[in-house]
């Protein structure tokens, strides 16, 4: 897709998105869901430039949204910002956040890296739950309720997290910056050889990577108006990231957006009618995807597309 | 960059900080007599949880039965019957959220009955209060939920720092019979976990207001789900604690008891706040390992024998052919308390409710026999806990408060030598 | 000073338990560069299987480790001929078979909580809380067999793997697979076998956690979390490592309650893994190769 | 003993090899010679069964290979000193020459082999128990033609043997092969060094870009002229 094309759809659909609820008749729930789907939407295509363009398989990255929700959270609570500003404020820091244990990390390569995150995950969150006067321990934190923007506005709060995440997205897929990391995702050395500074690529990818996640972690917390770090920085919650990338097609620029579409239609739909499958139904399609088509929906979509385009020839 | 992305990045700047905004329609006026009174609540019945939902899930539901025999809630001499509409939020705070949101803004219920387990409480109730709607649990006892100074939320559980409070009342009851020495050194052992804090703090203003009698001299939290509590122990140990004051849910408690009993300690009183008198830590821990054990509930069936506790627990028997534990007498007392809020109100109109909720003292199945949710509270309920004792016998009588105790409890713990 | 011994001790015990957790992932990784990631559940689901062995015919949980060892060989077999067969090796299947494998952890998760719901259990033999005297100090019978099963592991292990053809074929696929079809060896087979045996002593680890604590289905995942801390302090491959790192590990949690809180003692060992894989990555004691 | 019919061979969508035929008779000792990347390593890997050929017929014996699998092929008397040796580092000599009598009946007959291959190279008698990965380039050398006769091979197939070893080892190594093929080895050897390779071998087979451009004795490749142009310098 040539650049125009692609912007004038963005455009398009941003338009579209924006409008919608005030002229169909969604309830409320809907409307409370897609505008979460939206942030989830953002943060996987975050994932997606460290885990997907990069090929860093990050089992972290809960870590950078607990960080980026707490900051947030305690800058809404002590001072009378307003919560946009928070929300990149706590978005900053959980990018520096990132950088902090990803400048020594990211040397690793394939399983290495995503054994570290792992531990830098689950040693942030074992520390955030004991450092109560930060995170308010294991009571967490409550927002006040008023100043917040609520749940009806964060639809379109979410809708601009996910525009900004799709044009980064695009931007770092189309842009030289793209060309390096796919060199890195190849191999490495080759790509220092080509005069790619690795170290320094793959920084950028993380600080943006993670001060996205930040942002959508404190998106989250004026969504929930109540945090704790058990919930916060959980290994579900970067296990869920990683789930939407992979189903939606893991390194594509838009996969994650459908990946997460698909995870929370499954949720919603398996909540109401078969909430005692939904684990096995995660893992299942998870090795169904891996197994048959590792570019997830993505690839799915390709595959049609090439056996569609004979038949449109024929006729 | 071209000309098309300086258009769009225009556009988007433009839009950014737009947004729609909705008066929430105000339907709460609606005094109108409805055909059924809806309650819409959730419960984690599938997942780690789903033990205790399912046992909150059998209160509620025999709630709503007992009240529906006889037609239902009275709202101004017309019954009218109560429907329940629980959702599984498999203790996920976001689920327990959006489906919460859900019942309350597009399924329109008229009062909400809470989840289970403190955090995810914590977050719905935030729903609740942003939609003013009652919202009464059973299953969240952290005080800080009730800090935030919430008009609409309501808690029946009593704060775990009456746990501690009640175990040192009669801890004091024994030091002042000579039983237990003066003063007597304390150690604190708390998971990190707000039903820990809470614990902690009880013991903390107990010894406190006593500090003739107590002695702290250790007081450490640890992560859920250990695997040795070795290092902990020998802290208690080098502290030559008297009282070993522990709170713990059911995996470490069955893990730290199996290493305090196989490394041969013994102190003179030992809880691991609500655990000890389960099926499960005896066949865990096997009769022996659990003896002297002290604990404390919020309710018991052995304070079913009169009055609204017999009823309760021969109902219970009957639809469900097992004897209720304190999760089942409380998430029925929580539903009985909505609906007597209900029918003092007379109408399903939220804000009525709301106050009939805040101002009710109803006779309950409870320590203490009444239940009221006091606004200095927070609106969380405040009565005693039944502390237990597990006894060589297999018995564990409450034994204290003394009004409703049944059996006689022992310290030091005679299985100590020296 | 006494005190300090006991607690040694214990780090010493508590080391055993942790090295047969870590065998089957440091097995499978060194010969196959698969991180297993349904390894947590494999050690869950070889709890519920003791627990079933000893709840339906009464079969003690260290008598059923036969049993468990050919359940789970099995199981491992299934597993890698039904599904990590088909990946790419190299990088990319690198990456492929942690995710394909997390799948797979789901899905035991979710069937045992299908099976047996989510509810805690635990296995009371007569000796669960009996105490045995060492050095001054009195442990747990439980652990102390748990240490001797670790410990008998652990030789077994290292005789397999440096006196029997097929152990040195083993470990000559980890270091070079394709001079191993040069000289004659079925490397799809030794793979077979490997996954089999590494899924075997996952299998091993969920026996003894079952004598030790309490399980549900989501049990395992602080054990996968701690097994890739003990590998990477062992050096990712070698089964002397691995028990080294597990003792490493052991005695960091113990004695750190000396230096932070307790509650922070679990966070040591992570700390603990990513210094190590920036600073020492071939681990404190070696190289990334099976030996 | 072995014939090669016509092999075309392929990396992803790459050629390697055209049409590539040549033989070799019971207890002769071939060499292929050829620049760089003309597919020399790509025919020995292709016999031993670890690179598929996509057309033509292999025959050992007589006997069609092509779908016999590769870790079968030791076991009916191929073997292959791969290039760069492709030892297992971190296991020592004894451990290499061991594995290399894996095949059931080799592993009969270890105790004799251990023997032979001691006798051929003393040096690794005093090495076996050091880490192979410790060793010099010849030794190393040495260790990986004692793993591939410890198979008891009836055609022994080696890949640049004397790469990247110092001068007076590249010696010892060749008057190895002709120790071996003294004593009715049958060998098929590939060599950049052209002189060396054809001063020990019977025939030899020129491949230039994946085809058998050229084949004749020793002598007669030594004298052609394009060959002495092209490979010798002269």
């Amino acid at each position: 897709m040539s650049r125009v094309r692609f912007l004038l759809a963005f455009a398009a659909a941003l338009a579209a998105l924006w409008v919608a609820p005030l002229v169909l008749p969604i309830g409320d729930y809907t409307h409370n869901i897609v505008g979460l789907t939206f942030m989830f939407m953002a943060a996987a295509l975050a994932w997606n430039w460290l885990g997907g363009y990069v090929g860093q398989i990050s089992f972290g990255h809960a870590a950078m949204f607990g960080v980026g929700g707490f900051v947030a959270a305690r800058i809404m609570l002590s001072s009378g910002l307003p919560f946009s500003v928070a929300w990149l404020l706590g978005g900053l820091a959980a990018g520096l956040f990132g950088l902090l244990w990803g400048h020594p990390t990211l040397r690793l390569r394939g399983p290495y890296f995503s054994i570290a995150t792992i531990g830098v995950g689950e040693a942030t969150r074992l520390v955030a739950t004991y450092w109560s006067d930060f995170t308010g321990g294991s009571s967490g934190l409550s927002l006040p309720l008023a100043g917040n923007p609520t749940k009806y506005q964060l639809y379109w709060y979410g809708l601009y997290l996910l525009g900004g995440a799709v044009l980064i997205s695009y931007g770092l897929a189309r842009s030289r910056i793209g060309l390096g990391l796919s060199a890195i995702k190849e191999d490495v050395e080759a790509a220092g050889d080509l005069g790619v500074n690795p170290t320094l690529y793959q920084d950028i990818v993380l600080f943006l990577s993670g001060t996205m996640v930040g942002v959508c972690g404190g998106f989250y917390a004026s969504y929930q108006a109540f945090i704790d770090p058990q919930d916060m920085f959980s290994f579900d919650r970067s296990i869920g990231l990683i789930l939407m990338a992979v189903i939606g097609g893991i390194g594509t620029v838009l996969g994650p957006v459908w990946g997460a579409i698909v995870f929370v239609i499954i949720q919603e739909f398996l909540l109401a009618n078969y909430s005692e499958l939904y684990l096995g139904l995660y893992g299942a399609l998870l090795i169904l995807i891996i197994l048959f088509e590792p570019l997830g929906l993505t690839g799915l979509v390709r595959r049609l597309h090439r056996l569609a385009i004979p038949v449109r020839r024929a006729t | 960059m071209n000309r098309s992305t300086v258009f769009v990045g225009v556009t988007v700047l433009l839009l950014t900080g737009c947004v729609p905004s909705k008066d929430t329609d105000d339907d709460s006026a609606n005094t109108a007599i409805p055909d059924k009174i809806v309650i819409g609540s959730t419960l984690p019945l599938t997942g780690t949880e789903s033990k205790t939902g399912g046992r909150f899930k059998q209160g509620y539901e025999l709630a709503v039965e007992v009240e529906n025999a006889d037609g239902g809630i009275d709202l101004g001499g017309k019954k009218v019957p109560v429907q329940l509409n629980l959702l599984d939020d498999t203790t996920d705070q976001a689920k327990a959220v959006n489906l919460a949101q859900r019942l309350i803004t597009q399924d329109k219920v008229n009062f909400f009955l809470g989840t289970y387990s403190t955090a995810v409480v914590e977050a719905q109730s935030t729903v609740a209060e942003q939609n003013q709607i009652p919202y009464v649990n059973g299953g969240g006892a952290a005080t800080s939920i009730y800090a935030k100074g919430f008009k609409w939320v309501f808690g029946t559980l009593a704060p775990v720092a009456n746990l501690a409070n009640t175990e040192m009342q009669w801890i004091d009851q024994q030091q002042a019979a000579g039983a237990l020495p003066k003063p007597a050194r304390v150690a604190i052992v708390w998971e990190n976990t707000s039903h820990g804090k809470d614990f902690r703090k009880g013991v903390q203003d107990f010894t406190a207001a006593h500090s003739s009698g107590y002695q702290v001299v250790t007081d450490e939290s640890f992560a859920l789900d250990g695997k040795d509590f070795s290092a902990i122990l020998s802290k208690v140990r080098g502290a030559k604690a008297d009282l070993l004051m522990i709170d713990a849910h059911l995996p470490d408690f069955i893990t730290m008891q199996r290493q305090y009993l196989s490394s041969a300690m013994c102190t003179k009183v030992l809880t691991y706040g609500a655990r000890g008198t389960e099926s499960d830590a005896r066949t865990a821990l096997g009769a022996e390992g659990v003896n002297y054990i002290l604990s404390a509930v919020w309710w018991n069936k052995q304070l079913g024998n009169a009055g609204l506790n017999k009823e309760f627990v021969d109902k219970f028997k009957a639809k469900y052919g097992t004897d209720p534990e304190w999760y089942q007498a409380l998430g029925y007392e929580a539903a009985r308390s909505l609906f007597t809020a209900i029918a003092q109100a007379g109408t399903v109109d939220k804000e009525q409710v709301r106050a009939k909720l805040s101002a009710l003292t109803m006779d309950s199945i409870l320590p203490g026999g009444k239940l009221s949710y006091p606004a200095d509270k927070g609106g969380q309920a405040d009565y005693p806990f039944v502390v237990q004792q597990n006894l060589p016998d297999g018995t564990s009588p409450i034994i204290y408060p003394a009004d409703v105790a049944n059996g006689k409890g022992v310290a030091p713990n005679p299985a100590c030598k020296g | 000073m006494g005190e300090v011994v006991v607690l040694a001790v214990s780090a010493v015990l508590l080391a055993g338990f942790y090295a047969a957790m870590a065998y089957g992932l440091g097995l499978i990784y060194g010969v196959l560069r698969i991180v297993n990631l349904a390894h947590g559940g494999i050690i869950m689901a070889s709890a519920y299987v003791t627990w079933q062995l000893f709840d339906r015919f009464a079969i003690d949980p260290f008598l059923a480790i036969p049993i468990v060892l050919v359940v789970f060989f099995a199981i491992g077999v299934g597993i890698y001929l039904g599904l990590v067969r088909f990946l790419p090796r190299g990088p990319a299947g690198a990456v492929q078979s942690l995710l394909l494998l997390f799948g797979v952890w789901l899905v035991i998760r979710n069937v045992a909580y299908l099976l047996f719901t989510g509810n805690e259990q635990v296995i009371h033999t007569g000796y669960a809380t009996s105490s045995v005297r060492i050095l001054g100090g009195s442990f747990s019978a439980t652990r102390l067999a748990v240490f001797a099963v670790a410990t008998v592991a652990l030789f077994t292990l290292h005789l397999l793997l440096t006196r029997t053809y097929l152990g040195k074929a083993i470990r000559a696929v980890a270091q070079n697979p394709d001079s191993c079809t040069l000289a004659g060896i079925n490397v799809e087979r030794i793979y077979v076998f490997t996954f089999g045996l590494g899924t075997a002593l996952a299998g091993l680890a969920g026996t003894l956690a079952s004598t030790l604590f309490a399980f549900n289905p989501s049990f395992g995942a602080s054990e996968l979390l701690k097994s890739f801390v003990i590998i990477v302090l062992g050096g990712l491959g070698s089964i002397v490592g691995i028990a080294l790192g597990a003792l490493v590990l052991a005695f960091a949690e113990v004695f750190a309650v000396y230096a932070v809180p307790p509650y922070l003692t679990t966070a040591v060992g992570f700390v603990l893994l990513v210094v190590v894989l920036v600073l020492r990555p071939g681990g404190l004691f070696g190289q990334r190769v099976l030996r | 003993m072995l014939e090669v019919r016509d092999i075309d061979v392929f990396y992803g969508d790459a050629q390697a090899l055209y049409g590539v035929g040549f033989t070799v008779a019971e207890g002769e000792l071939v060499t292929l010679v050829g620049a760089n990347g003309a597919g020399k390593t790509t025919i020995l890997r292709a016999v031993a069964g670890i690179r598929p050929v996509a057309r033509g017929d292999l025959l050992f014996e007589g006997e069609p290979l092509r779908r016999v699998p590769a870790h079968r092929r030791p076991g009916l008397g191929i073997a292959l000193v791969p290039e760069g040796r492709e030892l297992w580092p971190q296991l020592t000599v004894r451990e290499n020459l061991e594995l290399g009598a894996y095949d059931r009946a080799a592993r009969a007959r270890a105790a004799e082999s251990f023997a032979h291959v001691y006798d051929l190279f003393p040096k690794l008698k005093d090495r076996a128990g050091q880490l192979a990965g410790s060793m010099s380039g010849g030794e190393q050398q040495m260790v990986a033609i004692g793993r591939a006769l410890m198979s008891r091979p009836r055609l022994l197939m080696m890949d640049e043997p004397s790469l990247g070893l110092a001068p007076l080892v590249v010696g010892q190594m060749f008057a190895a092969v002709r120790r071996l093929h003294a004593d009715g080895l049958t060998i098929l050897l590939v060599e950049q060094n052209l002189a060396r390779a054809l001063k020990v071998a019977d025939r030899g087979y020129v491949i230039e870009t994946g085809t058998v451009s050229l084949t004749g004795t020793s002598e007669q490749l030594l004298a052609d002229p394009a060959v002495r142009a092209a490979y010798l310098g002269v």
